[in-house]
């Protein structure tokens, strides 16, 4: 009984003592992989992931809780290299497939309230206090942030219109 | 050899198909020349690279030849007047391209006349300088006639910057239905052997291999007695096989060098031309005529007659069939519209598209001609992997795209691929395979586009947290600097205050 | 020699852990899905159980023998099987994040991978010398990654195909591996005691 | 037509086909199978046709009932294709030539159904479906999975008397019963007895080229199918290199371990002739679904099915190998194309590009 008392304590404490030098020496600071998933996020913090920022939305992930398609802005190719990096299968065709949108304004609506500027979290909007207001298209990023603010509706969401060098040729059908 | 190259297709290396060629009659019926039509269009981009610049106005009147867009950037490549006339618009035409999507082209009305330009021609070419002639080449819009329209004079100059030692003219022509390359080589053999000799001076290459598939015996011997005389150019037999006239691949035929996959063949000191640039470029020399017009096989089986036609650039392929005689019974029997060969050609949505540069054939397929059916799934015959020429896996790449794998598609050299068509040419279960691989890579460009504007969107965004704390912090510095002029002013008064019953 | 490198076939494939024995499942089903994380889990196994072999081994003969503590081998075993895994796991998560991360769960479950226990207390019933305790977790652990690798190798293909929805996932799977089963029973009764003195 | 349809469904090149279709080369096997089919028939009789029969009407049955209740929009057109059939054949020709009826049935339901269809049918199965039938049949029934008739077992039935035989599913009269030769040596050896002895007693006809001997359906008439596997390699339907690697995977070690001890080991010729190594190296390790895509995997692949299958009939716990060895290298062959690939036209084997040769101008 004594013997197999000590054996068992000596057993557990020289172990002990092995894994507590290998966690000095093993140890891992933070989570590299969030902070790896976080380069690679758009950056913007427009919160259309529904979780405060992109560092958030990153951990998110990472933790399991969120899908790597979550980001509308960042779209396939960031739920493609995020679910590579994090070797997860993800089903990019769960992305609606209507492609890029950005905002345009309705030049006619457009009341100049200056808004939409304000909101945008790309500066993708410029124009002054009562100026027709004008969208960058290389600059936004579709988030929707100033379509809801927008007194007069002059916002939309527009799709990018396909030009012949960026025409994608489409899946085989069936097969 | 003999014994060694059968060794080799034993193991495995026979890359490549065989397909019924369907180059005759075609290729044997004399070339025909169309008049020049009513309306011709050209589009701004009929080349690899940036699209060229308009320098004419709507209403102005051009001559033959006369500029009417200029290049911009590195690579690209000015747009002459085919005709004389006036420019009656610049508008969208359906782009020569499988997406049916339109492009921006110059509108040019012919005024009968056909009245050419200033030309300045050159009497004896290896006179001047490789750099002048690559510069005129240049100026006269010549670009690769053998389908990829790359502009030859940057090749021609990278070919003389490198220092590369061999010419290669790609005379293989292994498109089946295609047989406008063999026509030039049998009809304007002398002229192209000039033509070759010129690019030769630009490109200050050593030796010159002119590759001539064997079935193509008489464009042979008309290139052999042409170039008899000079001793430098040596015409070779290549097996006819598909696909032959592919660049890396017939650089390894003639030369026996693999051009490394992320090297240009200059990298290794060959540079590769079609006959029909040479022969673009002599004219572009000696006559200082740019490139207007170009021969191009009008065939399939829906074509009245089949055969080979001098055709100015914007015409429209509608006019160029009706110049050939019309389609049987009026396009009843047609299956497919295309323009280039039945292999990497592509299918155009009607047949209101221009000519351009590149346009080495335009085909009316009827239904027995044209791959059809119903794809069935897979069944793993590797038929795909034997032919493909560069090596690779179409079955797995295709599968993963099926499933939307596509890095694993990328992983497995994708981007290796040349669209050629062998592996689908031979699929027994008719998978459009490479249907499968111009998605992906198209999705994979696009990704790429996605990735750098999302780079470009924190790069904004990063600016704009910057903005917004530097307008916060000047705003907090401007209401302590208020603050304290506040503060200065009231202990002021209250010094005053204090002082005042004293 | 030659005894020996029939002990390791013996092991690795007439008695394969997994097919024939039909330990570890539960790792071989979960860690698949794909060749990469199936070779960083089949590795992770292979130390685990080759050194809880020789571990066990040594607790068998030096200690729980010499006192008549049999009693306490089960205890004991998953005491140093425990140890080992910790060591396993935070040795991956410095090495190799990506792979801690795709093992996921499956990384500290090896503690509960029956394969490792089974093969200790098999092990012991074979009254084997150290080196050949080694040899027998090695050889089995082999099986088991061998098994685990070509495996999955059948599953990223399968992955591709068009499985009926019925049959997906999971249950195409257990036929996939059933039929790999199937295969394996071609080795039994191979008879390499005959060979062996 | 309407212009836009194009539009809407750009199709890409290439726009030529040449011409080849799954159905076109199952018929191609099919007719390669053929003479030794009809030698069959002729060795064996009535109920051997009436087992092929079944084989191939029960695996074609399975196919079409798998298709209807997977909800397939073309049930009709991929039972066209003739590989249910074709897997049914090959079935047949493992079996040995008297079993019953429910063998077939049964057999059938494995291969089509658990082998193939619950994969997703033509092209989605991992294992042979018809090795994978006759494995599973193997084992869970071994006793009518291992009752070989004679060879023009006298007296030879007639159609009526073979149906009742069939149907009811009596066994073999064991007058007319014989033993293979790979199932002979192994009893004999397993029994002490020194081969030379074995092989000596046995009838000369056993080992005869022109095979007149018991065993499954198709064992017989090994030459007619290395015939067949000639026509196939003639029509280009298989390439030389899995069979040509399976025949030597099997016949070097043989041919080593016979000179080696003749007492404990057959020769390479009875290996070859035996079994189901012909049937194995041309029509069963060329299945194009189940074998690796590449050529060397094809030779690594072959040679590994000759090697198991030899060292399964030299020490395993089964007389014959050759279903097992495919199962296994089945299970190989994924593995097997992810590391043996092609090299890329530019790139070495690891996929890197080549380096410039020298004296290039870039260097």
């Amino acid at each position: 009984m004594i013997a197999a008392v000590l054996s068992l304590t000596l057993l557990g404490a020289l172990l002990g003592v092995v894994l507590g030098c290998a966690d000095r020496f093993l140890r891992v600071e933070g989570n590299p992989l969030v902070d790896e998933i976080g380069a690679l996020m758009p950056g913007s913090n427009c919160g259309q992931c529904g979780f405060p920022g992109c560092a958030g939305a990153a951990a998110a992930i990472v933790a399991g809780s969120a899908a790597p398609t979550c980001c509308p802005p960042g779209g396939k190719a960031l739920a493609a290299a995020v679910a590579g990096r994090l070797g997860l299968a993800v089903d990019l065709s769960a992305l609606a497939d209507d492609g890029p949108q950005i905002a345009g304004v309705a030049e006619e609506l457009c009341i100049g309230c200056c808004r939409c500027s304000k909101v945008c979290p790309t500066d993708a909007i410029v124009g002054a206090a009562k100026q027709i207001h004008n969208v960058l298209r290389e600059a936004c990023t579709g988030c929707a942030n100033c379509v809801d603010l927008c007194p007069t509706e002059a916002l939309l969401l527009q799709p990018v219109p396909p030009t012949l060098p960026h025409w994608v040729m489409p899946k085989p059908l069936g097969a | 050899m003999g014994i060694l190259t059968t060794f080799k297709d034993w193991f495995g290396n026979d890359w490549g198909v065989h397909p019924d060629d369907r180059k005759r009659p075609a290729a044997d019926a004399a070339v025909r020349v169309m008049p020049v039509p009513e309306r011709l269009w050209l589009p701004l981009q009929q080349h690899l690279g940036a699209p060229a610049r308009p320098v004419v106005l709507v209403g102005q009147r051009v001559k033959k030849g006369q500029l009417l867009a200029e290049a911009q950037g590195a690579v690209s490549a000015p747009v002459h007047a085919p005709t004389s006339g006036t420019v009656a618009a610049i508008a969208e035409i359906t782009a020569p391209h499988p997406s049916g999507l339109t492009l921006p082209a110059i509108v040019v009305d012919a005024d009968g006349a056909d009245e050419w330009g200033e030309r300045v021609g050159c009497a004896d070419p290896f006179a001047l300088a490789p750099d002048e002639i690559g510069r005129r080449v240049a100026a006269a819009g010549v670009v690769g006639l053998g389908g990829a329209a790359f502009p030859s004079s940057v090749k021609l100059a990278g070919a003389a910057r490198a220092g590369v030692a061999t010419l290669i003219v790609n005379g293989s022509e292994c498109e089946p239905y295609l047989s406008c390359d063999d026509r030039l080589m049998r009809d304007a053999a002398a002229a192209i052997v000039d033509g070759i000799r010129i690019m030769r001076h630009a490109s200050g290459a050593a030796r010159v291999l002119v590759g001539i598939e064997d079935n193509k015996p008489e464009a042979l011997a008309a290139m052999a007695a042409a170039a008899a005389s000079c001793a430098e150019i040596r015409v070779c037999r290549v097996p006819a096989r598909y696909p032959m006239g592919s660049e890396k691949q017939l650089i390894q035929a003639l030369s026996g060098i693999e051009v490394p996959a992320d090297s240009r063949p200059a990298d290794v000191g060959v540079i590769v031309h079609n006959v029909g640039t040479a022969l673009a470029v002599r004219a572009a020399i000696r006559d200082g005529q740019p490139l207007i017009s170009r021969l191009l096989t009008v065939n399939g089986g829906c074509v009245v007659a089949p055969g080979n036609i001098e055709v100015r650039l914007g015409t429209l392929a509608a006019d160029v069939l009706a110049f050939a005689g019309g389609l049987h019974g009026d396009g009843l029997g047609l299956a497919r519209r295309l323009l280039g060969g039945p292999m990497m050609g592509m299918q155009i949505p009607h047949w209101r598209v221009p000519v351009v540069k590149g346009t080495s054939g335009i085909l009316a397929l009827a239904a027995d001609e044209a791959a059809a059916g119903d794809a069935d799934p897979c069944i793993r015959c590797a038929s795909c992997v034997r032919a493909c020429p560069v090596g690779l896996l179409p079955l797995e790449m295709s599968a993963r795209i099926r499933n939307d794998a596509l890095d694993a598609a990328a992983a497995l050299g994708l981007a290796d691929c040349i669209a050629c068509g062998c592996c689908a040419y031979v699929c027994p279960s008719r998978i459009p395979l490479v249907q499968y691989f111009q998605h992906a890579k198209g999705e994979l460009a696009a990704r790429e586009r996605a990735r750098l504007r999302t780079d470009a969107t924190r790069k904004l965004a990063a600016q704009r947290q910057e903005r917004l704390a530097r307008e916060a912090s000047e705003k907090a510095a401007a209401a302590a600097r208020r603050k304290a002029e506040r503060a200065a002013q009231q202990s002021a008064a209250e010094k005053l205050v204090q002082g005042e019953p004293a | 020699m030659g005894e020996l490198l029939l002990l390791l076939l013996s092991t690795a494939l007439v008695n394969n852990v997994v097919l024939i024995k039909f330990l570890g499942l539960c790792p071989v089903m979960g860690v698949s899905k794909s060749m990469d994380g199936a070779l960083g889990m089949g590795l992770a196994t292979t130390f685990v159980i080759t050194l809880a072999a020789g571990a066990s081994w040594v607790l068998e003969n030096w200690l729980l023998a010499p006192l008549g503590l049999g009693y306490l081998r089960i205890l004991t075993f998953i005491l140093v099987i425990a140890a080992v895994v910790q060591f396993t796991e935070m040795f991956i998560r410095k090495s190799s994040p990506g792979l801690y991360q795709s093992l996921g769960i499956y990384l500290p479950l090896i503690t509960t991978n029956c394969a490792v226990l089974g093969v200790a207390l098999l092990n012991v019933d074979q009254k084997f010398g150290l080196f050949r305790s080694l040899l027998y977790g090695f050889g089995s652990a082999l099986g088991f990654t061998l098994v685990l690798l070509v495996f999955a190798g059948l599953r990223e293909r399968v992955a591709l195909a068009r499985v009926p929805a019925a049959f997906a996932g999971a249950p195409i799977a257990f036929v996939t591996i059933s039929l790999l089963a199937l295969a394996f029973m071609g080795f039994s009764g191979l008879n390499v005691q005959e060979v062996s003195p | 037509m309407n212009p836009n349809a194009f539009a809407a469904a750009p199709v890409a090149s290439p726009h030529a086909h040449g011409g080849g279709s799954v159905a076109r080369t199952m018929r191609h096997v099919q007719l390669a199978l053929l003479p030794a089919t009809l030698h069959g028939f002729w060795l064996y009789g009535w109920p051997s046709f009436l087992l092929w029969l079944l084989t191939i009407l029960a695996c074609v049955g399975w196919e079409a009932l798998a298709l209807r209740l997977a909800g397939g929009r073309r049930v009709g057109a991929v039972l066209h294709d003739g590989s249910a059939l074709l897997t049914g054949w090959l079935l047949a020709m493992t079996l040995p030539p008297w079993a019953p009826w429910w063998v077939a049935v049964v057999g059938g339901f494995i291969a089509i159904v658990v082998g193939k269809q619950v994969f997703g049918g033509l092209g989605q199965n991992v294992f042979n479906p018809a090795m994978v039938a006759r494995v599973a049949l193997l084992v869970s029934f071994p006793l009518p999975l291992t009752q070989w008739v004679a060879p023009l077992a006298q007296p030879a039935p007639g159609f009526v008397d073979a149906l009742q035989r069939f149907l009811g599913g009596a066994p073999v009269p064991d007058a007319m019963t014989s033993a293979t030769l790979l199932g002979h040596a192994r009893t004999e050896l397993s029994r002490g007895v020194d081969l030379m002895q074995v092989l000596a007693g046995a009838p000369p006809s056993s080992l005869s080229w022109l095979g007149e001997r018991a065993g499954s359906f198709g064992e017989a008439g090994a030459l007619l199918l290395l015939a067949g596997g000639g026509y196939l390699l003639a029509v280009g339907v298989i390439r030389w290199h899995a069979p040509f690697a399976v025949l030597a995977g099997l016949a070097v070690p043989a041919a080593i371990a016979h000179a080696v001890d003749p007492a404990r080991y057959l020769d390479a010729g009875s290996h070859l002739l035996s079994g189901a190594a012909m049937l194995g190296a041309f029509f069963i390790a060329t299945d194009y679904v189940t074998s690796p895509s590449t050529v060397p995997g094809r030779l690594l692949f072959g040679a590994g099915v000759g090697l198991l299958t030899w060292i399964i009939r030299s020490w395993g716990g089964y007389p014959e190998g050759m279903a097992f060895a495919v199962l296994l290298m089945n299970a190989l062959t994924p593995t097997i194309d992810r590391c043996v690939r092609p090299r890329i036209l530019g790139r070495d084997r690891r996929g890197r590009p080549l380096d410039l040769p020298p004296g290039s101008p870039r260097q």
